[in-house]
């Protein structure tokens, strides 16, 4: 099957659509995913093709829109829920750790929940401190799946495999992703949960870079290779748990260099998780010429004025320059 | 508008009226004997330190739990909580079954896993889940009234909580969603008067008499307010709100007055209320008034109640056995239970 | 029990009655007129990009920010929300310091660090939260009006919020511990029949001629409804309020119904309602209606209006000078704002 | 002033009265802190000492018993609002991260927020899943302070400096730590928030231990002492955020091994961050003579029973064995 040139968002709403002819237990719910169509476009047109029984305009119940889906799911519909802003989820955090990731546990492994929350997170837009953060490592928990794509084929192929799980997959899109283009794959293009992508092949260094940092991490790779003869593989994890350990294991023996890249705050990151683990991997730990580094955002919260946002955030140079510094 | 109705204790001389049969009747007093009698024996393994953990009793309320699952179909489903053991064995689970997850074993309702917080998880039966975390079935409990009402299913859910759960953040998102949507959910306050130790009118703006069915209208969801020491009243009333909840007429709320005879649970040194005030509302005990009603209306003799009363401290017995030679998982066998 | 109370639109000639003189009308109209030019004003700086970010604006409903702060003392707290610009000038932040912080410079009302969702934040003027999570500020108002409370002042809390607002459990938990406590409180919905594109009986349940007042007898608060186009009528309901918390009387629940003239932001495609009933709603315009009192009514001429206006119109273009003439902090500088 | 023998508990109540009586701002607000008495007994007797308007028996709703902190801090008081069970932290995460954390940098530097949220995690006890978690690397987040102390002194300079602290400062206990007892300083016995303490003096293996888990370190670090002649040293970061890295740092240069030992799940832990911060700091990654090694609960919700319970948890065996292989 051929490739198309969509959007990010595009993709989204397209595989929603191809899942929801296929199966209809899935259901889609929360705010404004209806008549607005999602705040930002991802399920627009949809109400209009399965009505308002399946695209589902809640009232602004965070907790309520994830323990409603836990309901659904419990009954034995698909529900995707939509929390719009990584920040909300907050309000929902009893619901998804104490009890979508631990239901199954707790009953001995007796019921299944086939749930999707996707969330986005807002950095980039001068919206501040209480529309841009990104924790997805508070959903580092056995019973969930985390994921969080950064192209358009990977939205797809992931969203494809999260609406086939029997589990609860929290799905992590980025305000700032949703605009770009990319090719996708056309027909049932299906991602595993829980494998990395190599998105660049290289040498010297590799940089593990979560969700939209990828894009700067790609970028950063061209000018390392183009200014200063440096080759860098660049890896999205893609899953953030379980996380796909033996694909950057492998690739930090290889290069002994590693730089990981994130739009969380540096402490209690999956960045510093993944570090972790590189460090109590004695191969992998004992592989490495340099020091690692982390290039995330500081400890702090975001300022929300433009220019300084644009300082407080990743960006290729400053992924550029950890690896210099690293390798002179 | 929504509205509330009440529904007092019922003279024995209306049982006809309602269509309450012998056979409800006794199936209602063997379930509450179960209860207490299992209960009872429940508190004597943690006193004797064979069980450990949580123990939140049921004792005192057994009506409520009796009457509602007496009102409910096979396919009805159920959201449970901590207080869980009655509405497990009224719901029918074996006794077997509950004994073993309360002590932790392999052959327990949840393999152990779930303990006494979350003994009456029993999908089998509809009983979807089991919280250990006050008000947040109630939106759980509108994800499957959704569910139900999306398939067109003929099927109601019932969710228990307790008075102190109205006060929290998800049961209000929850309950909004189901008076909103008009979804099949009958909610089943347990009003015990107190929540841990909180007394219903000191941590619940606008309850006058103790009572919290203001809170339904709300959500614009009809409120009974039934008697919980009357497990004939707590029936009717579930009855009638599954049927009109099966009938597309939505939600309902029930408010069973009910008091818990021990303490929230067996840690808890009651300096709340007073041993008079404990005393007083024993003598409303469901067990002993329907044990007399039975015996007063000819409907079975004090031998006969003896009988089926020994086969219950024998089941219970069993039981008991019956767990503690049952095997605990293995640690590794854990890992198969994470993920489906 | 609680109760609801109606104030519709005041009739000019009742104005002595309720102790309105022209200097209060005088001061209402510059507000109104100051929110409206200012925010049209904002309209144009983000259409030419000179703005970026959150665009939350209140057009359409400066009757009831200005009708609320003109009851309220020096002292008072305010709890705000993301559609602050309407509370902060109506409290009489400056336009300049407003401006800059819409512009993110450090010499806005926070620096720059809020931006518009939190511009109205301003604890030197009594403004001490401004939330952009809807519903979060109901417990904060709480937690102020205890203090108020525990410390035998005088003061009252005013706390803004949408209709959308009260269907978040934080809404619920903050307004039960505010009605249970009889705190000093006045919980001002606007209720402007959306919140984002959910309109009011699509996301409340019982809610009746697209109202959300019958939740406020669910915690015990007493509900005044009333008019939000009529800058006096609000006024007189959040006196009234007002009066009532400082004497000790508890909490009141104001739902003032407006209507926002744009959208929820300015990247709002307004798929959720038509133009025709947005042309409907204007022509309730609080600014216009009150120009056409004033002058009918002789408190004013056209002139003295637009001279009025001019005022305005230059006080925001120099607003607008300051702030794009003002620094941002330095990056460094920001290290300084994260712990006291 | 002399020291007192007294349980964790016990130091915490004293600390609460003490600091009452000094400060008249100082309310108590939660679940059954008054008439109950706390159900760890924390709060025992301090309703009939300072009435029902500084003991504050609420309702039912963590969400607004943070929020309600947050707005007595803003007017000026400094509420101590407990949350029972860490549990049901989750239920008020909006309103500790969103708000509470972020509140004083939005507002360009010009409130503060004197306020102290006492916690703990129940682990230990057969309470199961839903009763049993220990979470705090959520709050590894700029605006808030946190601390865990381990032992019944720590408790009290810890909860004094807290209430001395002009900004949120969640403060964790453990179920299992209330019936220790220790010796306790008397009077104003405070101890600085972002100070780690050397529990024990040691050169060949360093062993960062938080919370409870501290015990258990001790534990193990006699049993290396005496049967397998290993000098372990027990650094406890009583402070999770912000960490002394220097303490740690230093201690590792100087032994050039290294254990973490938390009853957190081991992905996204506080260990992990400890561990990351390792790893990125030059000097002391060189100075590693084997992996580093963290020792915590499994990726797997705590399973209630008894037994399995205490397989799952960390103990002083299990360390053991971890500074063995090490040294092996
Ligand atoms: C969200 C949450 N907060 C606090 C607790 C601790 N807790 C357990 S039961 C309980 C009281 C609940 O009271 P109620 O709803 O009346 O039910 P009852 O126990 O009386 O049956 C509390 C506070 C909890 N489990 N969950
Ligand atoms: C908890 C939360 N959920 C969702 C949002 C996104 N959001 C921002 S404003 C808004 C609508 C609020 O409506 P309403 O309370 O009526 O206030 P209005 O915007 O109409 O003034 C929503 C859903 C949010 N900010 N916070
Ligand atoms: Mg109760
Ligand atoms: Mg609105």
């Amino acid at each position: 099957m051929g490739e198309i040139i969509m959007s990010y968002a595009a993709a989204l709403r397209e595989t929603l659509r191809e899942e929801m002819r296929r199966d209809p237990n899935i259901v889609i719910l929360g705010e404004d995913v209806g008549a607005w169509g999602g705040v930002f476009t991802v399920t627009l047109g949809l109400l209009q093709e399965f009505g308002p029984q399946r695209v589902i305009d809640t009232p602004i119940s965070e907790a309520a829109i994830v323990g409603a889906a836990l309901g659904m799911a419990l009954a034995g519909l698909r529900p995707v829920a939509e929390i719009m802003y990584m920040d909300f989820i907050t309000i929902a955090m009893d619901q998804l750790i104490t009890h979508a990731a631990k239901l199954r546990f707790m009953s001995g492994g007796r019921i299944k929940l086939p749930m999707v929350i996707r969330t986005q997170y807002g950095i980039g837009r001068a919206y501040g401190p209480q529309h841009s953060q990104f924790v997805p490592s508070w959903f580092l928990q056995p019973g969930i799946k985390v994921v969080a794509p950064s192209t358009p084929a990977d939205a797809k192929g992931l969203l494809k495999a999260a609406l086939r799980e029997d589990n609860p997959v929290l799905f992590i899109e980025a305000a700032l992703l949703y605009e770009t283009t990319g090719p996708v794959p056309e027909g049932d293009y299906i991602i595993p949960i829980g494998l990395a992508d190599i998105k660049r092949k290289g040498s010297d260094v590799t940089i593990v870079a979560i969700s939209r940092t990828v894009l700067d991490a790609l970028k950063a790779a061209e000018i390392l290779s183009e200014k200063h003869g440096i080759e860098a593989e660049v890896i999205d994890p893609r899953t953030l748990y379980p996380l796909d350990l033996k694909t950057i294991f492998s690739s930090v023996r290889k290069t002994g260099r590693l730089v990981i890249t994130t739009d969380e705050i540096r402490s209690g990151s999956v960045a510093a998780e993944i570090l972790s683990r590189v460090a109590e991997d004695p191969d992998t730990l004992y592989s490495l010429e340099t020091a690692p580094k982390i290039v995330s955002s500081p400890d702090m919260p975001v300022p929300t004025p433009a220019p300084l946002e644009k300082a407080y955030m990743v960006n290729p140079d400053k992924i550029v320059n950890a690896v210099i510094t690293m390798l002179r | 508008m929504s509205r509330v109705e009440n529904i007092g204790i019922i003279d024995p001389s209306r049982y006809g009226e309602y269509g309450i049969s012998k056979e409800d009747l006794m199936w209602m007093w063997r379930t509450m004997m179960l209860i207490r009698r299992f209960e009872e024996r429940v508190v004597k393994l943690f006193e004797e330190k064979k069980l450990v953990g949580a123990s939140h009793l049921y004792i005192g309320m057994e009506a409520v739990a009796t009457g509602v699952m007496k009102a409910l179909d096979k396919d009805d489903y159920i959201v449970s909580t901590y207080r869980g053991h009655g509405h497990a064995l009224a719901r029918g689970i074996p006794p077997r079954l509950v004994m073993a997850e309360l002590f932790g074993r392999a052959t327990g309702t949840n393999k152990g896993l779930g303990g006494s917080m979350h003994v009456s998880m029993y999908p089998e039966l509809g009983i979807m889940m089991t919280t250990a975390i006050v008000g947040s079935g109630i939106p759980v409990a509108a994800g499957l009234g959704y569910a139900i009402k999306y398939r067109g299913e003929k099927r109601v859910v019932a969710a228990f909580f307790g008075d102190g759960a109205v006060n929290t953040g998800a049961f209000h998102e929850g309950a909004n969603m189901i008076g909103l949507w008009r979804l099949p959910v009958i909610l089943v306050c347990e009003n015990n008067l107190y929540g841990m130790g909180g007394r219903v009118d000191r941590v619940t703006a606008g309850s006058t008499g103790f009572s919290v069915i203001h809170r339904a209208l709300a959500y614009n969801i009809d409120g009974i307010v039934v008697d919980g020491f009357d497990p004939v009243a707590v029936y009717i009333a579930a009855r009638k709100a599954a049927e009109k909840a099966r009938n597309g007429g939505g939600p309902t709320f029930i408010e069973a007055r009910t008091y818990r005879f021990l303490g929230h649970n067996l840690r808890d040194p009651q300096r709340y209320r007073s041993r008079e005030e404990v005393e007083e509302w024993k003598r409303k005990d469901a067990v002993i008034r329907l044990t007399r009603i039975l015996i007063d209306n000819g409907y079975a003799s004090q031998e006969e109640l003896d009988g089926i009363e020994k086969q219950i401290l024998e089941e219970i017995e069993d039981s008991v056995r019956f767990a503690q030679e049952s095997p605990y998982l293995s640690f590794e066998e854990l890992y198969n239970f994470i993920y489906a």
